[in-house]
């Protein structure tokens, strides 16, 4: 891929994760073909065109209604959703809640800069209270949104952190995210060098530490999942080895037949009360 | 010679269960019938009823005339309501007998609800229906001997065998107007629905997930209406014909998936089951009033058509085009039924086409581009994961390989492939169906659920020496000028659901024609046959 | 108020939550007129109709952006959103999340029946996995939504559960929450007769315990907000002393003067780059 | 005499830093000019240019000449896509020129950023601005020295006064689009603000918070275009005039709540600035793309009011009055930009107007009626919290008193008191303007931002010898019969930044005028005068 071709500014964050991104995919135990991502709109949600897999690129706040859309078409596919934190927390919330309730094997991945970059730098969801911006002057009023906290909360069965300028912790994350079956999350950690001057490579690297393994206990991984600060933990919080995944069902070139339509008319009439 | 009649009560009070009993023996026993119902927006309570004309000849609509029965399941609304309407020497089922009915049923069914049972076996005396015959048709033995039972109190009370109504109507199955949309979804080829609960919208969503388990279709209950058709435009990219359904506050919220639709151009269906607006208006009544919402739905332009069915039959048919337009030119397509169309139970004779629509899937090599820019405007459609052929699908203006792109002579023309399909998509348009003598100057102009109440008005008007036709538009968007043969020089009357005669407008802007007069309703309620003649006269002075 | 106005069905939950309110307002040390509600679409939603208050009833699912625009034009006002299950967290979830962040002071209730109720009987959020109903032949295949524990997460200050077959304890509930300042929030447990037939009053009866009072630790009102089954803690889950509501601006009849607006164009453009 | 220049270069080269300063120092010493530019949605890299024309006599539109003038600040790409376009003996300032600015930025300052004020002293001296005034007016001591560098490397280069410009713009302000529109909000008495950025219109949001602690005003930012909406509906209910401003996209999500503040009869503004569509389309271009849809958008039948300002005076002016019209027809009113206005600033001479407009608040006892019904169709409004009076709003259909009512009787006249409220919009309706010679036959019919562009090209064609006037509406719908007067029989040249021609297709529907010709563009760039003189003279040559 020409790095001329790609809209992002020199040094942004989304350069090592769509690195990453592809090496992971590209020694996925999967076919290339099978592969498919979708996005929203934002910075982030640029990266399926950066990538050699088939794409929905949609609309802002859009992509995991797609991804399920997608997956319950067609269960042998590999569904991924990437897009920025304004996207999946934000405009998106209502989906990220609720994708998470259905069960499917979707990964979820979150280029979370903590700003809508394409926009020109707002407060996103992830914005620290007391943040200024321009849209912001007297600082962001809102409590910080705590994304794999509600993310445990909504009944994810993988949640996990990893950062932007860690590739090979990115790289073990994303890969295992990617091949758990059901609906993953990671929040990936993702300096943006034009907006966010406050969260750059050296400030997480001065806080960054990585747990080694998934916690034992919901609770203390929903708390580790909610620490922000000094100490930022990144590595899988939960993975439950117990989870049951919703399987699709086969439809795709499986027609609905003409004597099937015969027997349905023979039937008395469904007719709601 | 032919039979009205109305069952009020509260909700919940059995007036639905009547129904559906009656007009199922009356199917079976082969009588032409049309049923549909009025009730408010509450599970128990308040006033509901439900009216059923039983006739000699195919009906599909109300009639309008006194009612020969009026049966009360209530303790007084239904009488101060209805009762006026009573035709003179018409009978009254009051709460005095609904009480001597449920304690029969309580006394030898042990089951209050076996009163539907009664009711029916009751009117089912009352038309005249060979007992014989109703016996045989009967569910199940419970059901035999509470229709008998029935048939016992109309002889008490003197109500048996007044109307004697002959069953005439052939081969036929019955269906509502939703039941018909959704079939006709399964035979485009629909394996795809997803939405949101939504009177009076939600019956097409019960019928997918009620047929689910027996064909290779799935409906999923999305968190809102902008999931449902993101994931119904999901699911399409991904090679399965597929639909969302709601009504037009949740159609509100799909006008930028609309608008997605359009620019990605990804093959979708979206059915708007009309009610009264704005906002929540008449959560459970009828209107025509999102027309003009849905024609123009969506930022940006980019080529839709619109059907709107006026009869079982053609719920149907267009229903199952939809599809089919939808997946060979690759745009959204919008199918608007209302309350009225979507609750009225209707007989249909001859036989339901079974014939799937579909289409091979091509496969193409890695060179595959989604976009490509052609004649017609359409592009060649595949599918991911079937070759190496990537999909590359884009929201923002794109180059013929899915790319974003600003190059502004690239957007020009991606702006006119897409508008291009317009070309094709008017050339194949469903023409207008007339009905009457086509000499008659005075032409009276309908869309969606009107036509069937409108074409029986005609008949009427006849009837009285009043020379009229009609015309019905099934396909409302685009229109062309082969439509409008012949009509610039009659005398319109443009029948409507709604307050501002949205069609009338549309006939003016696309096809300059001008209609003379506008028949509008919006109270909720549907023309009735009565009611639209009476407004038919009065015009024509 | 003339009960056969009201358009619920007999037995309904909503009537006991609705004179427990009644009380609540009447009672509460603010002016009736001071008060105002806002609702959604569904049974619940009806609930203003029949309160002697000033109300917005909007729609499905965006009770809660009409209470923030309320409170934020008018920081004198009390302002309630009562809603249902489906309005609150299905349509209305992005919003739930959001007004939750803003840290206003806002009473949130939730008449939650598990079911839409007015649709007539499908999956709501809260409806349990595996439910039966009329869309969901199958049995609802999500992850039951925990509207506590996510409300905790989000940054709730005051969040807690009470039954409608516990006036009693309802009242001190609702009181305590409307007095709180700043975002709270009560999921009412109200059985519908008409669409959910498990979760009924007895259901309830046999389940539920009182908590007497908040836990000191958030996680600790995290795992109890979760729990359902057997035990049902209703109750404060938890409360934040600590929490510093944000204040509204006057701006009602303070009109922007004509000075003002002439002192603004005298300042370098303000531009956004 | 006049002159133009294109600074053309990547994202985040310094270009817009050279428009602000540049024609910040222009309106201070005095000059017409116009600046407006194209830009791409990243935030680095890919190709943006600023447009300035600098001249002696008012000037809003892009002339569409040769530049006098082209900056490249990047090593390739405007070389190749503008240099073609210069005019003989114009001024190429190339990568090596602008290398050796920055190393003198670099040198001198120790900030490479200075690069841009470097330009502008050189710019200034290239059309002959007196070095003096420029001193003087200059912002700080660093910014003097840089104007003097400038100035000394344009000497270098002969590039010294060729031009000479006078500055003849008398007391005078200069704004951008969306700056006139958020100052036409504050004039109508708007107190409350809702939105989520998007490009072109949240350059409104942020003069609502960079303003807000300075005036009684509230920004909020909002979690979606649906809470913006509804936001802005609370707002309003409780007693502040609000607005919420967005593009296609966020308003598609806005159209439930549109509906909304038409059942309730909540008074509200919502500015959609467009881009081109559909979906994410170009997101930083223009288009008038959304008429349509803004028109039609909401389910159900309701009044509404939309207007589309042509200039920034009109944008004051209309913004203004849109609150104003809002607030005492209880309506919700649309005004439409884009982002060819949003982002092109202007001299706008004479006097900014300051009175505010707005209404006392009545008071009412207990027995207040949110909905009684009134000839006008406006019932009586006030705010909670203020009297016993409680202000009960219902989005179903309602009684007088705001309660949920299924009265069908109620409902029509409920329905009628909506729509009766186009009585009295039709007769305050915003007249179009006119420019040029009426007696002409040709009529050239803009609506929104193109009108002073149709304006240049009417003098311009004049100059020529061909005679034509032009129209603009100012307030697109409701259109009224004396709007149409003089124009049938008049050929008309409807003028749009769209594909389909949508305000033609209005102007046919509503007023029965048919345009003889469009004059389309949808590329995502505005018309040029020469641009459209050249598309005129074509149809009429
Ligand atoms: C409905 C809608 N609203 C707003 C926008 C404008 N918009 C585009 S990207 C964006 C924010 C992007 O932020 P984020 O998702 O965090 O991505 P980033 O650019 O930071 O990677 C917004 C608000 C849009 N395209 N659509
Ligand atoms: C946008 C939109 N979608 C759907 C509906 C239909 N609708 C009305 S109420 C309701 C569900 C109500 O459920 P809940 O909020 O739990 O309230 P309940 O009736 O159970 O009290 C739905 C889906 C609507 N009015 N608007
Ligand atoms: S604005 Fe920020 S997130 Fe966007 S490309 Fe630039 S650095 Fe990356
Ligand atoms: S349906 Fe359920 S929630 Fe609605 S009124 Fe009846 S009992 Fe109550
Ligand atoms: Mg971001
Ligand atoms: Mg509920």
């Amino acid at each position: 891929m020409n790095r001329h071709d790609i809209a992002w500014c020199p040094g942004c964050g989304d350069f090592p994760i769509r690195a990453t991104l592809e090496k992971v995919l590209r020694e996925l135990p999967v076919a290339q073909k099978d592969i498919v991502l979708t996005s929203g709109i934002g910075q982030a949600a640029k990266m399926p065109h950066y990538l050699p897999y088939s794409y929905f690129n949609g609309l802002h706040g859009r992509s995991l209604p797609l991804a399920v859309g997608i997956k319950l078409a067609r269960p042998d596919l590999t569904v991924i959703a990437v897009s920025g934190d304004g996207c999946h927390y934000g405009e998106g919330g209502n989906h990220f809640l609720h994708t998470i309730r259905r069960r499917l094997d979707i990964t979820i991945l979150v280029c979370d800069n903590k700003v809508y970059g394409l926009t020109k730098g707002q407060s996103s969801p992830t914005t620290d209270l007391g943040m200024k911006n321009a849209l912001d002057p007297q600082g962001n009023q809102n409590t910080s949104f705590s994304p794999l906290a509600v993310a445990l909360v909504a009944g994810a069965p993988f949640v996990a952190r990893t950062f932007a300028g860690d590739p090979q912790h990115m790289e073990t994350v994303l890969r295992e995210a990617i091949l758990f079956k059901g609906p993953s999350v990671v929040d990936i950690l993702q300096p943006c060098v034009s907006f966010n001057k406050v969260n750059t490579y050296a400030w997480y690297r001065e806080r960054i530490y990585r747990m080694e393994e998934p916690q034992k206990d919901r609770y203390e991984a929903i708390r580790l999942a909610e620490g922000w600060g000094d100490r930022i933990p990144t590595g899988i919080f939960w993975r439950d080895g117990q989870f049951i995944c919703r399987e699709g069902k086969e439809m795709f070139r499986r027609h609905v037949t003409e004597s099937a339509v015969a027997r349905l008319l023979n039937k008395p009439c469904i007719m709601m009360r | 010679m032919e039979f009205n009649v109305l069952i009020g009560g509260e909700a919940g009070q059995g007036m639905f269960s009547v129904e559906l009993e009656l007009t199922e023996i009356l199917s079976r026993l082969g009588y032409h019938f049309f049923a549909t119902k009025n009730y408010m927006s509450r599970i128990r309570g308040g006033h509901n009823y439900h009216m059923i004309r039983v006739a000699e000849r195919p009906v599909h609509a109300l009639s309008g005339k006194p009612w020969d029965m009026v049966v009360a399941m209530d303790s007084a609304e239904t009488e101060r309501r209805h009762r006026p309407a009573l035709r003179e020497g018409g009978a009254f089922i009051g709460a005095d007998r609904i009480g001597q009915l449920e304690a029969e049923a309580t006394k030898t069914f042990q089951d209050v609800t076996v009163t539907s049972t009664l009711l029916t076996g009751l009117i089912l005396s009352f038309i005249g229906a060979d007992p014989a015959a109703a016996q045989a048709v009967a569910p199940d033995e419970p059901a035999r001997t509470a229709l008998a039972k029935g048939r016992e109190f109309a002889a008490r009370w003197g109500l048996e065998g007044p109307r004697s109504l002959s069953p005439k109507a052939g081969d036929h199955c019955k269906l509502d107007g939703n039941q018909a949309l959704a079939l006709g979804a399964l035979l485009g080829g629909c394996q795809f629905v997803a939405g949101y609960p939504m009177t009076p919208a939600t019956s097409i969503l019960h019928y997918f997930s009620a047929v689910a388990p027996e064909v290779p279709v799935h409906f999923e209950q999305a968190e809102d209406e902008i999931a449902a058709l993101n994931m119904a435009l999901g699911a399409s990219f991904a090679g399965l014909r597929s639909m969302a359904a709601t009504s037009g506050g949740g159609f509100a919220l799909m006008t930028e998936a609309v608008s997605l639709a359009g620019m990605t151009e990804t093959p979708v269906v979206v059915i708007d089951a009309q009610r009264p607006g704005p906002a929540t208006g008449l959560p459970t009544r009828t209107e025509q009033g999102d027309l003009d919402f849905v024609l123009h739905a969506g930022h940006g332009e980019f080529p839709r058509v619109i059907f709107a069915p006026g009869s079982v039959e053609e719920a149907i048919s267009l229903a199952r085009r939809a599809f089919d337009v939808a997946d060979r030119w690759q745009i959204p397509v919008f199918v608007l039924t209302d309350q009225y169309l979507a609750d009225s139970v209707q007989v249909m004779e001859g036989r339901v086409p079974t014939k799937i629509l579909r289409r091979e899937t091509p496969v193409f090599g890695a060179g595959y581009r989604r976009y490509e820019i052609t004649d017609s405007g359409v592009s060649p459609l595949t599918y991911p994961g079937l070759s190496e052929a990537r999909v590359e699908i884009d929201s923002d203006e794109h180059t013929e390989d899915g790319k974003i792109t600003e190059d502004i002579g690239l957007r020009a023309r991606m702006v006119d492939k897409r508008l291009r399909k317009f070309e094709g998509l008017r050339q194949e348009a469903v023409m207008p169906t007339r009905f009457g003598d086509r000499r008659a100057t005075t032409v009276l102009v309908s869309w969606g659920s009107n036509r069937l109440i409108v074409n029986e008005a005609v008949e009427a008007l006849r009837a009285e020496g009043i020379a009229v036709s009609s015309i019905h538009f099934g396909q409302v968007y685009p229109l062309t000028p082969p439509m409008a043969r012949g009509l610039a020089r009659k005398r319109l009357i443009c029948i409507e659901n709604n307050a501002t005669g949205q069609f009338e407008r549309l006939l003016r802007r696309e096809l300059g024609l001008k209609a003379a007069h506008r028949i509008l309703q919006y109270n909720g309620e549907c023309f009735t046959v009565a009611g639209l003649v009476e407004r038919v006269r009065k015009i024509l002075g």
